[in-house]
């Protein structure tokens, strides 16, 4: 059977996509878009003690956002800020099994929502204090 | 993970973008590949004579498909090779008439992207308004077939949205200025009835793999006594319009397409017209926040285009296609994931001629049926996209049950 | 009249007009018709997905066959339409290198006959001379191809007198001057050993029907980092270079005829310099006032050209044909009976351009064998060709016994 | 069984070429060429009491070049000067079931050919006088 343009990592996580969902009162959320590609995604963490125990996303975009999406939430459950500052898209798309050339924004997107919620987790903590 | 698909029967809704071929096409083909496989230039040996009386019967058949006599049809490799080569070749033939040549918004790419060429050539590009259904805006039209005009191009058929234009009346609007008019009849011709007697058009590309013909052949079909240059030089073919030995075997095949769509059109638009409707009326009642795009009744027959709110087009294709359905989707994502990079993905100029937001159109998608689809496999269809539909906007931040 | 030959087994001398598809490629082929049917741009549903793959398979064997990488390679319909792509897209997209083209004397009409269209574009045309042996003069190339010069032509093998050109050695020369070089290879490539990894080209054509491919399937190498401008514009295929729905089955042909080619070649080449080798000797023997055209040694395996003084090119071919043998020949007679007028009728300039007087170079007939021919066929030729050219010459008033 | 280019009657011609030779002693010989397509026509007559009464052709040229000739000794035997000089190319075409448009030249050729015969036979008439 031919493949189509995605790995069979990206089709698993499209199809069966891991922490699909909202976190009630998540420590932080990013939503970041690509007006170009019309992706939305948006990323609910909830940390404690500076580990992310919990991660869900909702997306709005393409099969390779959706599983970059995914993919990002597998990545980052049970790492600290720091190690999940560490992960770059790259790494998102290699977890993926690669993804086409011109599908590579939506691991950035993934890199970038991760970035605004810890962002966003940041900012609440702060102004918590 | 894709292969369990492969046990179900799949339910091909996706004529537009290409047809199987016809048996009785490839039968007709096959003893021209390698028994009567001569040259059919090589006229004075025995080998040229059965190929080059199959060219002149095939001349005949998608002429009598249009309406037109044999020696005004030329065969190309291609729809995009016949658009080009009537693009370029009149207004490199007719240049006396003058320097402006127009598109409609909504043409396909292979006249679209010969902008840039036109231009370095010395010619100016304009472009036509299309409204709202995708018909040409024939006051847009008037206003822009000024003196100096010396070529329009509008599609018989838009193949992303069904839109069918009203070329009879471009075609007259513009004869009565002086203007050439070329129609890419892709996907038009072959599905619904072609006059070239009665449409007022000096050329028209017709595409063999859009009705049951093979690729690798397509015509242009050319008025007699209207000047056209070719854009490919070499050896004296296609009565020099058009060098390169014949692709004896598929110009075969386009003939024998011909003769069929000729013979069994009217049952086919009937049946499809059915089906489409059947669709349709399905989708509306089915599924909320939907827009139906193109024409609502103007349209090809057994062609349902439409896009949903909160739903992108390329996750809805890829779960249309593990659930057995082939479609296609004007989203940007869907339309070029090949691409080498992501400048190409842009939304579809069809979609945001006809009005669609940029921001929202990613959620489009065409369903174009074929003779062989059943009312079951619609009826599947219509039980399988709710259920996807649901999936996908479960996923989407951007909807909001309470809000609907 | 022409019936009776039915009844005797052709034999067909005419494999540089084309070739049958071998069986092999046909059943290759035959699944992309009606079942593997789909769009192969269409790579997110599972219709576009084997035809994608083919594709990339047939890349990669016609890679193969040449010693290029996949990528190097854009499928065409034809080899005129890789030549037109050639020649024009890199003066296109190369004008900084220089405003000056050169052909060699003896290029294909599908080549030839682009100079005017350069021309207009605004490039300067200019021809370069071959020797009487068909082989490019490397002096008069040294001295056109002088500073300005952007891109030479020069065809790996000419069909009409089998001289096969010194590619190597024009690439070595042009390369140390920054002057790009293009080589047409159809009726080359598939036939004889050609690496573009060795040989100094820029662009080189493939033609599928001339090495028991289909028709409607040909090929250029573009070697990596040359830039190349479409000619054709439209959807994004073949890497931007070439647009339309690709003919999948012709390509998957195409492919198959490469490896093929590329597997059998060495057999194929040692009995047709065989089989060749007897026909020339034969002839040599048999006929007076003969003289062969081409390159003695250096010329495609199995081709044998001649013309026969007091014998017309066109009668010959046509009492060839009635004896059951298929051949080609540059007589200006033949070589266009199907023009409009008679304006076409002018002495083939590559025999012109190898010094064959144009009033006596109407006797001109080619054979090109392949490998399905035999030595009985090549027997049986030769003891029928003294007497058709008896009963011709008979007839000529320019023929008297008494003088020879 | 497919045609070639030409008709059942130019192949005919071309095959079995009517009266091909020449006249020992003719009344008169007409030779022309057109070096654009390399043909050569020689036609020979004999006349006797302003009659055709044979005429033989030797033709270097294609097969409508042969088949004309052919034709034209048929149609010319028997006839007077007048009525011979009377049939013209497009008559030898006709009687061959038509030539394709690109060898009409040939036969053209024959009626020059005839023409210039007759032109011979007259010249020679006037010096035996
Ligand atoms: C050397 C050469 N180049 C190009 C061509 C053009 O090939 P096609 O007519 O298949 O486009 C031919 C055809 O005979 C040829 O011999
Ligand atoms: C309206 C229209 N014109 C032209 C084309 C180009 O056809 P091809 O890719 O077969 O050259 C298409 C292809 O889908 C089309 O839909």
């Amino acid at each position: 059977m031919a493949q189509g343009p995605y790995s069979e990592k990206v089709m698993d996580h499209f199809m069966h996509p891991r922490n699909m969902g909202e976190i009630e009162d998540p420590s932080g959320v990013g939503e970041v878009g690509n007006p170009a590609c019309g992706d939305v995604m948006r990323l609910y963490l909830k940390i404690e003690n500076d580990t992310i125990i919990d991660a869900k996303f909702k997306t709005f975009g393409c099969g390779a956002a959706i599983a970059s999406s995914s993919m990002t939430t597998e990545l980052i459950k049970g790492k600290s800020i720091d190690e999940a500052l560490a992960i770059s898209n790259e790494a998102v798309a290699e977890a993926l099994g690669g993804l086409p050339p011109a599908k590579q924004h939506c691991s950035v997107l993934a890199e970038e929502a991760l970035q605004a919620a810890l962002e966003d987790y940041k900012k609440k903590q702060q102004e918590g204090k | 993970m894709w292969y369990y698909i492969c046990l179900m029967k799949r339910i091909y809704f996706d004529h537009a973008s290409t047809t199987p071929v016809d048996p009785r096409v490839l039968e007709a083909m096959r003893p021209y590949f390698s028994e009567l496989f001569g040259n059919p230039s090589s006229v004075l040996i025995e080998e040229g004579a059965e190929p080059r009386k199959a060219l002149d019967e095939a001349r005949l058949k998608v002429g009598r498909l249009l309406n037109a006599e044999a020696d005004e049809i030329i065969f190309t490799a291609s729809a995009t090779e016949s658009n080009n080569l009537a693009i370029k070749g009149l207004a490199l033939a007719n240049r006396n008439r003058g320097n402006r040549i127009l598109f409609s918004d909504i043409e396909h790419y292979s006249v679209m992207n010969q902008a840039d060429f036109l231009k370095s050539l010395g010619f100016e590009v304009d472009y036509v308004r299309v409204d709202p259904y995708g018909l040409v805006d024939m006051e847009d039209l008037e206003r822009k077939a000024k003196p100096g005009t010396l070529l329009v191009s509008v599609m018989m058929a838009n193949l992303e949205i069904g839109t069918i234009e009203p070329i009879r009346e471009i075609g007259l609007l513009l004869k009565s200025r002086g203007i050439l008019l070329h129609s890419d009849g892709a996907g038009a011709c072959g599905q619904i009835p072609v006059d070239v007697r009665d449409l007022p058009v000096d050329s028209m590309t017709v595409s063999a793999h859009q009705f049951y013909g093979p690729k690798g052949a397509a015509a242009l079909y050319l008025k007699k006594g209207v000047p056209l240059r070719p854009v490919m030089q070499g050896g004296y073919q296609e009565m020099g319009y058009r060098a390169g030995t014949e692709n004896v075997p598929a110009i075969v095949g386009l003939g024998e397409a011909s003769r069929i769509a000729a013979e069994e059109m009217a049952l086919r638009v009937e049946n499809l017209t059915a089906l489409g409707r059947r669709l349709w009326g399905g989708i509306e009642k089915e599924i909320d926040y939907l827009h139906f795009t193109g024409h609502p009744t103007r349209r090809l027959p057994g062609h349902v285009s439409f896009w949903i709110e909160f739903v992108e087009g390329e996750s809805l294709l890829l779960w249309l296609n593990l659930n057995g359905i082939a479609s296609v989707s004007g989203s940007a994502c869907a339309s070029n994931v090949l691409a080498a990079d992501e400048t190409g993905l842009k939304a579809s100029h069809v979609l945001t001629a006809v009005g669609v937001p940029p921001e929202i159109c990613h959620g489009s998608i065409a369903f174009s049926l074929g003779p062989e689809n059943t009312e079951a496999e619609v009826d599947f269809t219509l039980s399988t996209l709710p259920e996807i539909v649901g999936k996908l906007r479960e996923m989407s931040p951007l909807y909001r049950k309470t809000l609907l």
